[in-house]
């Protein structure tokens, strides 16, 4: 390990604290973490050192909890060019064309402030895409809250959906999808989790590594305030006068200055004056410099009184950790600083150089001239104490999964329908997406609303199908099973608009690690996402872990989200979710069981949220996958839509219902056949998996059930799209049920818009 | 009787104020380089049903609590007049 | 009506999508800054939709003060066509080239949606390649779209007929609807003349059967086989 | 000498006033019945440097004529306190 004594020993500011055990255990750094700093710098930390270290130990830059279990995600295929370590993961796409992309959570500042701290999200996984080299492309975003029953839910949900919105909309980046889910658990710990996909071509890909010794760092984009400093440690009397002035303040987002951002970093990595760029994110100036240095193996060495400041007198501690967003860390030759601060003005931003690339390893700070901090790069950024914590399921949890209903259900079969289709679980999101613009861009080809989004990457014949999902539901009961269906779901999505699944990102959003039952889902949850990538040949490219999603009123359900990208070559084969013509045919794809375990069914009909998940059969779901995109590529599919939430009967309205702006619903006549032992209710309602209803013209039946037998795919036509307005009808065995198809396209949709125009005025309203 | 409320809701001082910057570099383009600590904020005004002064402004306050301005990014300031 | 110039200011987001557009129709754009003071003898202007200057104070407040505004005004004077898409549409109301303003949407929520619009003007140099209320379904985004003008204003448009473009229920082009609260259900408004002209609903993200519909596309056609009227000047 | 501006800029009366009808339902909605006409516009604070009181009243309203307000829809009014 490189020694510090290659330079001066730091020296504490003025006015500065005693390192004392307290302070320490405000930085939440524990006895075992000190003890390991102490030995990496063989003598105790200045403060401005002991924030670095609490920084870049936190949980959330380290990993400490979860890195074991990370590293057992399968990560390598032909397909990847990036793998997880960098900003983003990549993709190799035809034509030398590559996808870059990244999914990350802002669950807490969302809780406290949901509108600047959504926005902020989106800004930063934006910046993880583009100091890729990637134009991005598509916005996704997963979201979860509490009830709409409770007035501060809907100020939670509708404070997030416009933050998400009036920052992704400023910078012109649509959105192609996302979900959104509700639950008691997710009241006071709402989810917030946003994902980028950018485009670029392979030989543009950057990394942010800084090497070259001699070579600058420059700050570029917005000026550093007290934003998000971690501002534990001034709690402490001595500092009281001051605490008040120093107090963390909330992450205010500027979309304007992130879009000059974009422009100007795209600019400056086609000019070549630049050697690697990282964002300023989580642990802005500390984490981005020393990931950075040790990434490439080389030392640096930061001037904290040349930092572009928004507040006076700010201390070295408190710019190394602010947060202030729209930053920009930027390593370039002395030679060619010139030309990136000539880039950087003609956008509008300021560009400072505020550092330089040292060879002795070491992560160095001066202020006016002063060393503040000297520590050594590679044990400061991997040399954290890595934690194995006990896993152990809950008994309560298993006895969840092993009971079952006892009452009897609230409504009849036809009653069950509407119910669900009312349930903002399932119910259109319309309200939501219609707030984000998903046309920007010119390239959407299937916006919001259906199973995935799908973009044409310009100028190619080809395109991309995105989603984001997570049955936290399932994974709530059977964390392995729910990971496996967390992968399945996502690749189903994408598989039926007709594109072939690529990789995915994930975020791992849990509760506090240090519970065995918690830290239990987390294993369960990683285990399953892995054995479905291995099975689907979708490497993990990278992502985000969010733990300590907690409260008073608990944790949130275990919620590994997860983002999928598949290519669909031609683009012009992409298949809606949406029946299209009245006189096709309705095929079901995959086998039904009636599992109802789980599912919402049992929950709103029966009031029983429990049992086992569908168990998640990967190799049918692969076969349903292969089968879904060799019938696009063949043009044998009017529409495809994946059977989830609600099973069989809601998919077949879903579909019926059409999309927002059709002008009416579709009637249906299907028959059902009533398998031995499976009841109507499974057969509706239940959720197996590895199943799509599909709609076709009626002259391609034999050439799908050729398919569908080739595949290895349980097939059978199931009736027919009728008139416009007619009856939605299903006969399951002998019994025929009849809804209004009107009727229910009005419940879907209204649904969301009818809990939410209760609530009082929104924030962010008066941009 | 009636009173006229003025509410101005401002971005908490030491807030990244965007807005506030924006306003501020078109005013120095536009030859008004005297105006300086630009911030933009929102203007409220309502009337008010009241016994006095006193029982006006607390009503006011109490709206600007619970509704008008968001406790974790903006301060409030409440004028009150007779309409 | 070749050569097309696509104003770029900063925060604008739509510009390539209109360049595009216009490429796709046979034209020749090209883009100019926000800071250049001429137009390079443009044949036409495009100012595209975004956000210039985030937005901030009022759309369009701040980008009309632009040092290209000048030669845009120029332009327009010569009787040159100019178009304003969104962002560019506010701008154009901002700085006076076309009457009224446009405001937050009365619902108060940014509205992303196709709308079916009618099209009511079509001796625009914009519209000339569609038929008298023909509909048409394109895209919208925005969170300020709600056009007004005073009465009598709107009087005069309605009355010139410089309503080039109204919103109309999906599928029904005789019922009126509104997403965004404008005053008679206008989404496009001209100049007397009719070679200026802003627009809410953005044709350049729906100009491209790959995209599965090309109704945006003829706007830009229209544009490129416009011959400037000869102007008697007296 | 240096002056605080306050600047509000209101929607001209007669206008369609959205946001002021939403905090107006929004205010009834929590018991808040009591207010009426309610109106939401824009609130502009700036430090100005002028030789006197009169001098810094004309520099705004020049600021707002200019670019602060738009006249087709907004109303202004100004303020200058000493700093
Ligand atoms: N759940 C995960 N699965 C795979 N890789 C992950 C996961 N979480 C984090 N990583 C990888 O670890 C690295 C650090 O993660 P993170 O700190 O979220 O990146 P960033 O620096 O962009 O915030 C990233 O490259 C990311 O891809
Ligand atoms: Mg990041």
């Amino acid at each position: 390990m490189t020694s510090v004594s290659a330079g001066p020993t730091p020296e504490a500011m003025p006015g500065e604290p005693e390192i004392t055990e307290a302070l320490v255990r405000e930085h939440n750094l524990n006895e075992r973490e000190y003890g390991a700093i102490r030995e990496i710098l063989g003598r105790t930390p200045t403060l401005t050192e002991l924030g670095v270290f609490s920084a870049l130990w936190s949980e959330h830059c380290s990993y400490k909890h979860t890195r074991p279990v990370l590293k057992t995600l399968p990560t390598e295929g032909p397909q990847v060019l990036q793998g997880p370590g960098e900003n983003a993961g990549v993709l190799s796409l035809p034509d030398g064309w590559a996808v870059a992309f990244k999914i990350e959570s802002h669950n807490h500042p969302s809780a406290v402030e949901p509108y600047q701290g959504a926005a902020t999200g989106v800004g930063g996984i934006l910046r993880d895409v583009f100091t890729m080299g990637a134009r991005p492309v598509a916005v996704l975003n997963s979201l979860r809250f509490g009830p709409l029953e409770e007035e501060r839910n809907r100020y939670l949900f509708a404070g997030v959906v416009k933050g998400v919105g009036d920052y992704g909309n400023c910078v012109g980046v649509p959105t192609l999808g996302g979900e959104v889910g509700f639950a008691d658990g997710y009241s006071g710990n709402p989810l917030v989790n946003a994902m980028c996909v950018g485009i670029l071509k392979a030989e543009d890909l950057m990394r942010a590594r800084a090497h070259g010794v001699g070579n600058v760092l420059v700050a570029v984009g917005a000026r550093t305030g007290r934003d998000g400093i971690h501002g534990a440690s001034f709690a402490s009397e001595e500092l009281s006068e001051k605490s008040e002035a120093r107090r963390p303040q909330v992450q205010v987002g500027d979309p304007f200055t992130e879009k000059l951002l974009l422009e100007a970093s795209l600019e400056l990595i086609a000019s070549g004056c630049i050697v690697a760029l990282q964002d300023m994110g989580a642990a802005g100036l500390t984490s981005s410099s020393a990931e950075m240095a040790a990434r490439g193996g080389v030392g640096v060495e930061i001037d904290t009184s040349r930092v572009p400041l928004r507040e006076p007198d700010m201390t070295p501690y408190e710019i190394l950790l602010s947060e202030s967003q729209e930053r920009m860390l930027v390593v370039a030759e002395p030679g060619r600083v010139a030309e990136v601060e000539e880039i950087c003005h003609r956008w509008e931003l300021t560009a400072v150089p505020i550092g330089r690339v040292t060879d002795d390893g070491v992560f160095r700070v001066v202020h006016d001239g002063k060393t503040v901090a000297a520590i050594p790069g590679e044990p400061l950024v991997n040399g954290v104490p890595i934690y194995h914590p006990d896993a152990a399921e809950a008994p309560a949890a298993v006895a969840r999964r092993e009971a079952r209903p006892t009452a009897e259900p609230a409504v009849d079969l036809e009653g069950a329908l509407p119910l669900l289709l009312d349930d903002p679980i399932i119910a259109s999101k319309r309200w939501v997406y219609e707030q984000y613009d998903s046309t920007v861009q010119a390239n959407t080809v299937l916006g919001p609303g259906g199973d995935a989004g799908v973009l044409v990457v310009e100028g190619t014949d080809f395109g991309l199908a995105v989603s984001v999902d997570c049955p936290n539901r399932y994974v709530g009961l059977d964390p392995y099973e729910g990971g496996k269906m967390t992968v399945a779901e996502a690749a189903r999505n994408v598989a039926c608009t007709g594109a072939e699944p690529l990789g995915i990102t994930n975020c791992l959003n849990f509760g506090n690690p240090d519970k065995p039952e918690v830290f239990f889902q987390f294993r369960e949850a990683c285990r399953g996402m892995a054995d479905a990538c291995r099975a689907f040949g979708t490497p993990v490219t990278g992502g985000n872990v969010s733990l300590y999603n907690e409260s008073p009123t608990g944790a949130v359900d275990p919620t590994p989200t997860v983002g999928m990208v598949g290519l669909l070559q031609p683009v012009t084969a992409r298949v809606p979710s949406c029946f299209q013509k009245s006189g096709d045919l309705i095929g079901l794809a995959g086998e039904t069981r009636g599992h109802l375990g789980g599912s919402i069914y049992w929950w709103r009909a029966r009031s029983f949220l429990g049992g086992p998940p569908p168990p998640c059969d990967l190799d049918a779901e692969r076969r349903l996958q292969r089968f879904l995109v060799a019938g696009a590529r063949q043009g044998l599919l009017h529409s495809a839509h994946d059977c989830a939430d609600g099973g069989l009967a809601v998919a077949l309205a879903e579909a019926a219902i059409g999309e927002p702006y059709a002008t009416h619903a579709l009637g249906i006549g299907v028959q059902l056949l009533e398998p031995p032992g499976v009841d109507p209710d499974g057969i509706l309602y239940g959720e197996d998996g590895a199943r799509a209803v599909v709609s076709f013209a009626e002259q391609d039946a034999p050439a799908l059930a050729e398919l569908a037998a080739q595949h290895g795919v349980p097939w059978a036509v199931i009736g027919h799209v009728a008139a416009p307005d007619a009856a939605f009808r299903i006969t399951v065995g002998t019994t025929g049920l009849a809804w209004s198809s009107k009727e229910l396209r009005a419940t879907y949709f209204d649904a969301i818009p009818r809990r939410m125009n209760r609530r009082p005025l929104e924030p962010g309203e008066d941009r | 009787m009636t009173f006229r409320v003025h509410v101005r809701v401002m971005p908490r001082r030491g807030l990244l104020d965007p807005q506030g910057q924006a306003v501020e570099s078109a005013l120095a383009a536009l030859e008004f380089k005297d105006a300086a600590n630009v911030h933009v904020g929102k203007a409220i005004e309502l009337d008010l049903e009241a016994a006095d002064k006193d029982a006006a402004l607390a009503r006011a306050k109490a709206m600007c609590d619970k509704l008008l301005a968001n406790p974790v990014t903006e301060d409030y300031q409440i004028e009150v007049d007779a309409a | 009506m070749k050569r097309v110039a696509v104003v770029r200011f900063p925060g604008s987001n739509c510009e390539p999508d209109a360049y595009r557009a216009v490429a796709r129709a046979g034209g020749e754009p090209f883009y100019v800054w926000h800071r250049d003071h001429d137009l390079q003898d443009a044949d036409a202007v495009i100012l595209p939709g975004g956000f210039s200057y985030g937005d901030y104070l009022r759309p369009g407040a701040i980008a009309r003060f632009t040092a290209i505004m000048p030669a845009i005004e120029r332009h327009a004077a010569d009787g040159k066509p100019v178009v304003g898409i969104c962002n560019g549409f506010q701008i154009l109301c901002e700085a006076g080239l076309l009457p009224g303003a446009v405001m937050r949407n009365a619902n108060l929520k940014y509205q992303s949606r196709p709308v079916d619009l009618r099209v009511e003007r079509i001796d625009t140099p914009f519209t000339g390649h569609y038929r008298q209320g023909e509909v048409i379904r394109v895209p919208i985004g925005h969170g300020d779209g709600r056009y007004t003008a005073d009465p009598d204003v709107v009087e005069e448009l309605e009355s010139g007929g410089r309503v080039v473009l109204r919103y109309v229920a999906a599928g029904m082009p005789d019922v009126p609807a509104n997403p965004n609260g404008a005053i008679n259900d206008i989404a496009a408004v001209s100049s007397p003349e009719g070679h200026v002209v802003g627009m809410m609903p953005h044709p350049e993200r729906l100009a491209d059967p790959i995209l599965g519909s090309d109704a945006g596309h003829r706007v830009f056609t229209s544009l490129i086989a416009w011959r400037q009227p000869v102007r008697i000047v007296a």
